[in-house]
């Protein structure tokens, strides 16, 4: 484990950043200022910041309809996340993307994406990428429980492995795939188990602790950058609120969000207690980061609705380079 | 007794509860469609009422389960497949185009293939580019499929009853913002015929074409219209393959002036099918060049205003119809 | 086993049957009487004729761009196979569909396949077919070892797992796929492997052992009308020819072929031999049988030279039911 | 020094290893394009010259290694990807259009995609209904990409190069019957440039406008209606998108007559799109109405005169012509 003091901080800050980002965007989507629908990463925060920590500037992620934690934990600027989310010309997008269409490719955020399963050929071909360029550069290719049921994923796992391309497929098992429950329609028993079918061993990792993301993800991006190919991690984790901000969540049984959402289970909770009896933190430290990053997304919000709409021409330009 | 008024959502979820019950070989296919009720509740109660085996949640695999549907509709069942965005159909091409809607031909007239493929399309949401477009154009170009876009709850039930009945692959595309809309829908049981366009609204000066929620736009200018003393003719085909030509020919042999209104990108669109069939079959009777509103080259935007400006808009058609009246 | 004479007999003499449709097809194809292109099964006759031979007529298989010996296996008949060859009004498809559309549905025959993996969905559609109008029928999907890449591959097989569907996925692990050896392109160390991700377990079978392909079978057939779900079961066979009649074959190692045409490995010796050691047949039964089989061809091939070219007009025919 | 005439297939082949050799980001990918020299021999030669990972023989995963084009080109490569039959886009359509064509727009211009889909389409040689389509329609109706249809060896060649330097997704349909075929090609470098039309022959009474093979066919016809003193004007447009409709209707203001050939079904398909803007941009230039020559709204069949009756043919171009010009 090779994380000082300074990075265990970074992380611990990057997932209350996560978490105050979507109670804002859950706000914001409610003031009807969000369109479309807007996906909240809340409760998964472990998974996207215990991975990206594993990860250098120039290594690449792709992402999801569920991205927002993916590109903070990256590094992706909130404000210009959030300016994003309310269409303004100041968004990573210029308005035109929204919350299912941000990327940052300065960052390595190959984009969040609409279509399930979307990303997982993009990531294969940036590992290809990298691998052509002679770079040592890695891809996490970030998807659902829901997602490993679309054939992409063996058509390129099956390639990745084939050629030992630098890529991780990391499948956050948040136990929901939209409106009902992902387990009953996956027919192995364990998720990890459909690594087989594509030449790899699926790993899975308590996607609730963010230090054994960290270091299962470490050990995959080892791996890859020494040249042996793909791993297929997958984390454990629970989506605490609906599937989009206003989805009545009819189908979740009573309680168990709840069970979830304990100090023990609950990410930040969790490495937070961590940090204090662990890394010498104290208490009043991780209080200062939380507050700071909850300021720094309230920054993002008034970024955001103080930015100006995108001029009407702007609707033709980038359809071409 | 007035006609009840329901919503189109409604409409469809009766169309398929009463074929379900009419014809045991009538199944659903589709992500969250049986418990969930439908992304867009359009199949609600309909699990309870028939099960899992008629009403089929299935995982996120848009290929397979809609190639699953072309081999029960070979082997006697009529199933229905709900996409929940018609973008999400380039997922399943190859189903659709190199199974289902050559098998019969390939095979010689040996097989059917009854299924219905029910989507949903259209921007004006903030869905941004991939859940906003409108792809009917692809399925119009193919032999084969039948291609239906209800633009009213009557319609939308009547020829949802008419598709699972029809022994041929169906895509039906429904409108992601006309869920809400309500209207009159008799409680007894109707058709509405494939095929056949209806005209929404009669008038002599301009024909204008115009396909699901397009048609409410479009009937907006011509009451807009009217006021100036234009008075339009608003034809919804309704079908959009196979096309009533017909009746927009005989229109337009009225009218000497067409406008035609798909929310589809303007190049390759339905506008352009529609006017280059009508001026080759209706040259001599036009005093105008058809004009053609859709939707702008350019993916949909997530902004309201920018995907507002890419769409056809009621302005736009009012524009067009005074370029081809005061010409 | 319950392979009375008559059955095992019959099984000879349609393996005879596909060696002889494939050699006169061939012959056709160079005199440009077949159009397209055309893909013999030679040397693969074991499983096709071991697996259909485990199936009532009722069932049904899904077959390949490789699909003469599936049909003729399954009860298709030579003369309008072969006048389908030929594009005639009396094929199977009226002279429209051609070698690689080739469908009985009275037989149960969904099919060959123009698109590699092309049947696999809709076999498993046929599967739960049946199960919803409560048949007993049972699928068999063909597929060859390249078509195992597919992706639609992952999201027929979990759904027909996770339903029990009465399928049997059987794969011909051929050693090749098109103008490429078939191997480099897995990257599970054997296919069968690749059930694994599926919920399935992967069943090999040597598949130039017509009795040991028709026992894997008739097991999964059992398994699977009895509720039990799907099978997966890898055949291992051996292309003998080109990829398509015509094809030069540089890419395949010299001696290779010979190696499996040997009487020990050609599936029609090897199982003439187990007939007349074993099941008391006499020399002269199976060749006589050989000989029927030829002379079936060869009225099939005169009655397809024979036929009428379909008529202009029926090109606007078949388009709607 | 006369050019030197080279087969159309050899035309593709020299543009890929040229433009392979000037930048090492240059890569292919697709089924037996690599060991084999590629399913058409196209590719012959470059796996040896530039090794296994720029020359990449894929699994039959066409909805794979069409997204890995796409994750490669966004991030420093210049993919060109063979689908060895356009009908197999059919499996390729979401990374084609919901992430090629749409990532660089729903970036805010942020990303660049530059990759080339080299398929081929067409029919006419017995493939019958799923290795016979012209689907290039498909493709024109999608904002964000670039659809090129080269005719001769020259165009293919000069067309490829610039398509593997332009930044977009390009999707460039070669035809099954015009490898073999043999034209003037230079020795030294060129490029063709995208979106640029082509005045395949010159005339003043009827514009034909055609693409891919039917370039050919409408030289044809243009040679015969020449002895009944019928001077057409053959336009190759090339790229199909974006359209050099300028070309185009100095044209048809020259003559006051079009037809339009192309090989993809009449229904929806380019000749529509053609017809449609030229009405619209043209219409008081016409002399008659549009013509479109194009295939049948029926799936290819094998049988050979089937197939030829399906397709266009020099006499559809010819009664096209005529029925125009003798109006
Ligand atoms: C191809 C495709 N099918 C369906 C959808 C609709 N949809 C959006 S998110 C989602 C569920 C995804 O579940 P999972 O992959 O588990 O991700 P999670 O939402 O749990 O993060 C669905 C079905 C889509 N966007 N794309
Ligand atoms: C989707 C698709 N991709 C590519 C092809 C071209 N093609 C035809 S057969 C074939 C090889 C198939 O190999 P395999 O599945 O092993 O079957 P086999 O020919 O060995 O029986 C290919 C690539 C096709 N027909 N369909
Ligand atoms: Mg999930
Ligand atoms: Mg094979």
């Amino acid at each position: 484990m090779t994380l000082d003091r300074a990075k265990l901080a970074d992380m611990y800050y990057r997932m209350w950043l996560i978490r105050h980002f979507e109670s804002r965007a859950r706000w914001l989507f409610q003031q009807d200022l969000v369109r479309g629908s807007t996906h909240t990463y809340t409760g998964e925060e472990a998974v996207a910041v215990g991975a990206c920590a594993a990860l250098n500037r120039d290594d690449y992620i792709t992402s999801t309809h569920r991205g927002h934690g993916h590109c903070l934990a990256k590094g992706g600027d909130p404000r210009r996340m959030m300016a994003e989310l309310l269409g303004k010309a100041t968004g990573y997008c210029k308005g035109k993307g929204g919350s299912m269409h941000i990327a940052d490719l300065d960052l390595g955020i190959l984009g969040a994406n609409g279509i399930v399963g979307g990303g997982i050929a993009i990531a294969t071909g940036a590992a290809y990428s990298a691998k052509v360029r002679g770079t040592r550069q890695v891809v996490i290719c970030f998807f659902g429980d829901g997602a490993a049921n679309q054939g992409v994923l063996l058509e390129a796992g099956n390639m990745a492995a084939l050629w030992k391309l630098p890529v991780i497929y990391l499948c956050e098992e948040n136990q929901y795939a939209e409106f009902s429950p992902s387990r009953p329609f996956f027919a192995v028993e364990r998720l990890e188990q459909r690594a087989l079918g594509l030449g790899m061993e699926g790993i899975p990792v308590d996607g609730n602790d963010v230090l054994a993301v960290y270091e299962t993800v470490r050990q995959a991006v080892e791996r890859a950058r020494a040249g042996q190919g793909p791993s297929f991690i997958v984390a454990k984790t629970y989506r605490w609120e609906g599937h989009t901000v206003g989805d009545p969540l009819t189908y979740r049984p009573a309680g168990e969000a709840e069970q979830w959402k304990t100090p023990e289970r609950d990410p930040i909770a969790r490495f937070g207690k961590y940090l204090v009896e662990q890394a010498g933190f104290a208490p009043a430290e991780l209080e200062e980061m939380n507050q700071r990053a909850e300021a720094e997304i309230e920054a993002a919000v008034q970024f955001a609705m103080d930015s100006p709409e995108p001029a009407i021409a702007t609707l033709w330009e980038d359809v071409y380079a | 007794m007035a006609v009840r008024e329901i919503s189109y959502r409604d409409a469809i979820n009766e169309a398929l509860r009463e074929e379900m019950e009419r014809d045991p070989t009538v199944c659903i296919f589709g992500e969250d469609v049986g418990r969930y009720g439908g992304p867009f509740q359009v199949t609600r109660g309909l699990y309870e009422r028939f099960g899992e085996w008629r009403v089929r949640d299935t995982p996120i695999s848009e290929e397979g389960f809609t190639g699953m549907a072309v081999g029960a509709a070979m082997t006697g069942l009529r199933p229905v497949v709900e996409i929940m965005y018609n973008d999400f159909v380039t997922l399943a091409m190859d189903q659709i185009i190199n199974q289902a809607a050559k098998a019969r031909y390939m095979f010689g007239g040996k097989a059917r293939v009854p299924m219905v493929i029910r989507t949903q399309g259209g921007a004006g949401r903030g869905n941004a580019a991939q859940h906003s477009q409108s792809l009917e154009m692809w399925f119009v170009h193919i032999p084969g499929l039948i291609v239906i876009q209800p633009s009213t709850p009557y319609d939308a039930k009547g020829l949802l009853k008419s598709a699972i009945r029809n022994d041929n692959p169906v895509i039906f595309i429904e409108h992601k913002l006309l869920y809400v809309t309500t209207g009159p829908v008799p409680e007894e049981e109707y058709l509405v015929p494939i095929g056949v366009a209806d005209i929404k609204r009669a008038g002599d000066d301009v024909t204008i074409v115009a396909t699901s929620r397009m048609v409410h736009f479009a009937l907006q200018a011509a009451g807009e219209l009217e006021k100036e003393g234009i008075q339009a003719e608003v034809i919804d085909p309704r079908t959009l393959k196979p096309l009533d030509i017909d009746t927009i020919l005989r229109s337009v042999k009225k009218t000497g002036r067409l406008v035609v209104v798909n929310e589809g990108h303007l190049t390759g669109g339905f506008t352009a099918e529609v006017a280059a069939r009508v001026q080759r079959e209706a040259f001599d009777w036009l005093d105008a060049p058809i004009m053609q509103v859709a939707t702008e080259d350019v993916p949909i935007p997530y902004n309201r205003q920018l995907e507002w400006e890419a769409m056809p808009s009621v302005a736009d058609i009012i524009n067009a119809v005074k370029s081809v009246v005061y010409r």
